[in-house]
């Protein structure tokens, strides 16, 4: 995935145009508030929660699939396996563990994931575009681990550089992370006690859920944009909260940590 | 016992067509050398277990050494697309492949279970993923507790596991640290094991610190010093990740003829990994330096 | 987050009467501080998880702590008999106990689901073993792979769980080495977790070595400094085991009323472990003494 | 279990009487050869392989309960967690993995056991004595470990410090560790693939069997023990080999490594 700067969201802030990645680093980090263990990818999730522990929550404990947690990494990592995160971090924890008793063990409050395509109640493909498990259009890389931070964690924040109709779809071309409505719908296998996705944040604003069948609904959208502009761009006749808001652009605070402490070589924040 | 080897002689012996390999390391201590040795023997009808792909799966396809690969993630890394292994699933081309897949978590279980010797192991994932309708080996069995019934997946127990480490002793019993990844289960699960390593180092050094050791020597059939063993990727304490190498490998693969000209080159017409290096460039290495980091020591004292 | 506490505290604010407690050490890291401190409080109806059990079982059940135990050996190591426990489950003496009987596999199978959040973990031992017949909660599931039914245990998840280890910083991320046992999946199975350590640390220790921690912080309700904590088990370089003690204790437990006695002078009245190590008296620990034996460092360097 | 001089084995060896427990080491060491991956508790079973491996079985590799390997205590371990085991060994491995992929993954090849009770197919008791599990005579320490050594190793052998018709019984007061024999008679559970008990050795000779529906013969008795005598000792109908054997008396080499160098304050050989 690259990162690319979003048009409709491009502001100016301190002479320095606020890129997508800035804009859904910082919402995503002000949505950690109250929360403690965050399992995380590299890149955005990375860079949001160093933000939220210098912001909103200074206690959380970040941990990755590798196994390592409490990470300080002198530089960026570039992988969740990246060797840089291990020098100095508290603990790197065999990946039996981190899968069997972190994730699954329900450990978890906040999981990051991506998708290539997301559904109303949350549900994720990250497995192939196409209608042929076999044969698919284009494969893409599988779930990796997103199965299991569906199922174990509390909940599930999902980044999305694009908001458009072929990311926000009616019918997923395969569910790689059942949300629990869908879940629900089974009788074969252990239901998650999580909420699944609860927060989206995306070049045009946020969208959240809560409960099991409760679908995506629209909360808040970023400065100068349409909700309606976010209801043509979705798949779905997507919900817009009666008290829509409007979210508080990045403080100059946000910014400055961001960007002169945290990626001041803007490795992710291109 | 002396179990040293020249990984020529390792996977000759251990090896056979027709056999289910793991090579495991999750972005850190990949057997790579390993890898290129099977392509270099020209083994073939191989089914590679490896839980999330990087670079030597697309090696290993495009030296037609696999029909089958057990797997979770199939991208190479953050570094792009697989491509080899994506004209074979999505095209057959140019042939097929048995592809038989999981979430890590199940990669996880798969391994645990077989080298628990139990048939399978339950998860509490997958219910309501398509991968759980789409696979059949991914089954149920019912909660004695009164739960509902429980997804298993089923053990997978290699004939051939091939791990890399930082240090062993000539008897086999292997340290690492840093990510480990989930080379300590396919160790145990495997019916043969080959562990590659950075350093053969005296066995004093292993047993000055015997809770950092991986694997234990009654498991390890050949243990081979290989310096570099797992470039591209990254060993803790010896040398930093060659990203560029990795990316390049995706811009490369997108033609598959470039792939076999690249197998010819670096493997086919190289002896062994040692001149593989040599043709990489000490320049190369020279950019993946590291800092050093030492442990702090610990008392393993006892009884006076 | 700071989660440092003094013992009284952290017992008295984590465990409740009628509590399923968790205290495990495999003949070494044993929380011996912790029971003491359950039997100072006086907790009743507890039952207590313990897969090899030593003198704090009995130390707890003449105490009256306990009405129910979950364990897998039941003797007092290689020291003889736990009298105690032979007067409850031979005549319910003095009260009936309730005795929820497996093999240490089958401990270890239970705190592994527990710790999993599964509802079971298969195990290929028991077919053929009264105690399969006898334990009603070891059960069955059919093989969808076409084997035999495998039996199952159930999960452990206790209320408490503690644990003892060589050190901690003050956040709760905690190191041990030598023996573990099967602390590290007590500790993840448990609803609430308290360790006490031999020493608390400053973090770059720990964080000098990151694959030495069994547990991280973020499990971790309290963690408290107990010098001496494990007595009379070892602690892998810092005490010895003290063998008299436990022979002695079997000496004294024929008799229920030396217990009740011993219980008193030792226990009740002291006002905490410190006072209670007095009273045992320095010379005691003065025979208990290790020669140092330090790991040889290895080098975490990650990128320059 | 504490040591015990057994009468009729005692003979004059270098002007010291031999014992039991080195009679027992010794046969135990013996029996090791060919082996290499053995699971012992402490004492008699320790002695013996490091016997073995100063004789008949320089390659074994000693693994504990506890989870260490390879162990070189510079001082005899008084149990199987003794701390002394650790300094200088080759590993520390998890519980988990002794458990689960030691044990249970079939990589022992002879699992040492003791037992209250052992029957003619060689299952073994060692949980109560009595008939009722829930208010025994008399309650021993359990399973411990001894019900998955059984299941797991490929043999076991069984010391047996005294040989009488209340520890070699007919039926068991209570199965705690059952052979392939008794295993087969269920329907549940897994099969152990291994033999159970090949080897019983005690103070009057040695039984053996190998397959699982064999019963435990008398294949070899010590000097002076006449055959009839251990058929009387023994509380089933005991076979005895046709070809029954005479066991060699201890070198004078086994005993000058077991008391000189093993052992030489004598804290086992008692």
């Amino acid at each position: 995935m690259t990162a690319s700067t979003s048009e409709h969201t491009a502001t100016k802030t301190d002479d320095q145009v606020l890129t997508s990645s800035e804009l859904l680093t910082i919402h995503s980090a002000r949505a950690l508030a109250r929360r403690r263990v965050v399992f995380a990818g590299h890149g955005l999730p990375t860079l949001a929660i160093a933000l939220a522990q210098r912001t909103v929550a200074p206690e959380i404990e970040i941990v990755y699939e590798s196994g390592v947690t409490g990470a300080r990494p002198p530089d960026l990592p570039r992988t969740i396996s990246d060797s840089v995160l291990v020098p100095g971090a508290a603990s790197v924890i065999p990946m039996t563990h981190l899968f069997n008793y972190v994730l699954q063990g329900q450990r978890v409050d906040v999981g990051f994931l991506g998708a290539a395509q997301v559904d109303r109640y949350g549900s994720l493909n990250s497995t192939l575009i196409g209608d042929d498990w076999e044969h698919p259009d284009s494969r893409l890389p599988g779930s990796g681990g997103a199965i299991e931070a569906m199922a174990g964690a509390a909940e599930i924040f999902l980044v999305m550089r694009r908001h458009t109709p072929r990311t926000f779809v009616e019918t997923l071309d395969f569910v790689t992370s059942p949300s629990p409505h869908r879940a629900a719908q089974s009788e074969v296998g252990t239901m998650p006690t999580g909420a699944g996705v609860t927060h989206v944040i995306t070049d045009l604003g946020i969208m959240t859920r809560w409960a099991q069948d409760e679908e995506l609904t629209l909360s808040a959208v970023h400065p100068g944009i349409d909700p309606a502009e976010v209801v043509r761009q979705t798949g779905w006749d997507l919900q817009v909260a009666a008290d829509l808001e409007t979210t508080q652009a990045p403080t100059p605070a946000e910014l400055t940590i961001l960007r002169e402490s945290l990626d001041p070589t803007r490795i992710y924040l291109r | 016992m002396d179990k040293t080897a020249s990984l020529s002689e390792a996977i000759s012996t251990h090896l056979n067509d027709g056999d289910t390999v793991a090579l495991e390391g999750f972005g850190h201590l990949v057997p790579v050398a390993a890898a290129h040795e099977i392509i270099r023997q020209k083994f073939s009808d191989l089914t590679l277990a490896r839980m999330s792909c990087d670079v030597i799966v697309d090696q290993l396809l495009g030296a037609n050494c696999l029909t089958g690969l057990i797997a979770a993630f199939v991208a190479n890394s953050s570094a792009g697309s697989l491509y080899e292994l994506r004209r074979r699933v999505e095209h057959s081309d140019p042939e097929p492949l048995w592809f038989d897949e999981y979430s890590h978590g199940g990669m996880v279980a798969r391994y645990q279970a077989g080298a628990s010797k139990l048939p399978f192991q339950p998860i509490a994932s997958y219910r309501g993923s398509d991968l759980a309708q789409k696979n059949p080996r991914i089954r149920s069995v019912p909660d004695p507790y009164g739960g509902s019934p429980i997804y298993v997946v089923p053990a997978l127990n290699p004939d051939l596991t091939v791990i890399h480490a930082q240090r062993a002793d000539s008897a086999g019993n292997v340290q690492a640290w840093g990510m480990l990844g989930i080379q300590t289960e396919a160790a145990f699960a495997s019916r043969r094991l080959i562990v590659t390593v950075e350093e053969i180092v005296d066995e004093s050094i292993i047993r000055s610190d015997p809770n950092r050791t991986i694997v234990p020597s009654h498991i390890v059939d050949a243990v081979v010093e290989v310096p570099r063993g797992a470039h591209p990727h990254a060993v803790q304490g010896y040398y930093d990740r060659d990203d560029a190498f990795s990316r390049d490998w995706s811009a490369l693969a997108r033609d598959a003829e470039a792939v076999k000209q690249w197998l010819q080159t670096y493997i086919h017409d190289t002896a062994d990994y040692e001149e593989f290096l040599e043709l990489l460039g000490s320049e190369r290495f020279d950019k993946l330096g590291i800092r050093d980091a030492y442990s702090t020591p610990v008392n393993y004292g006892g009884r006076e």
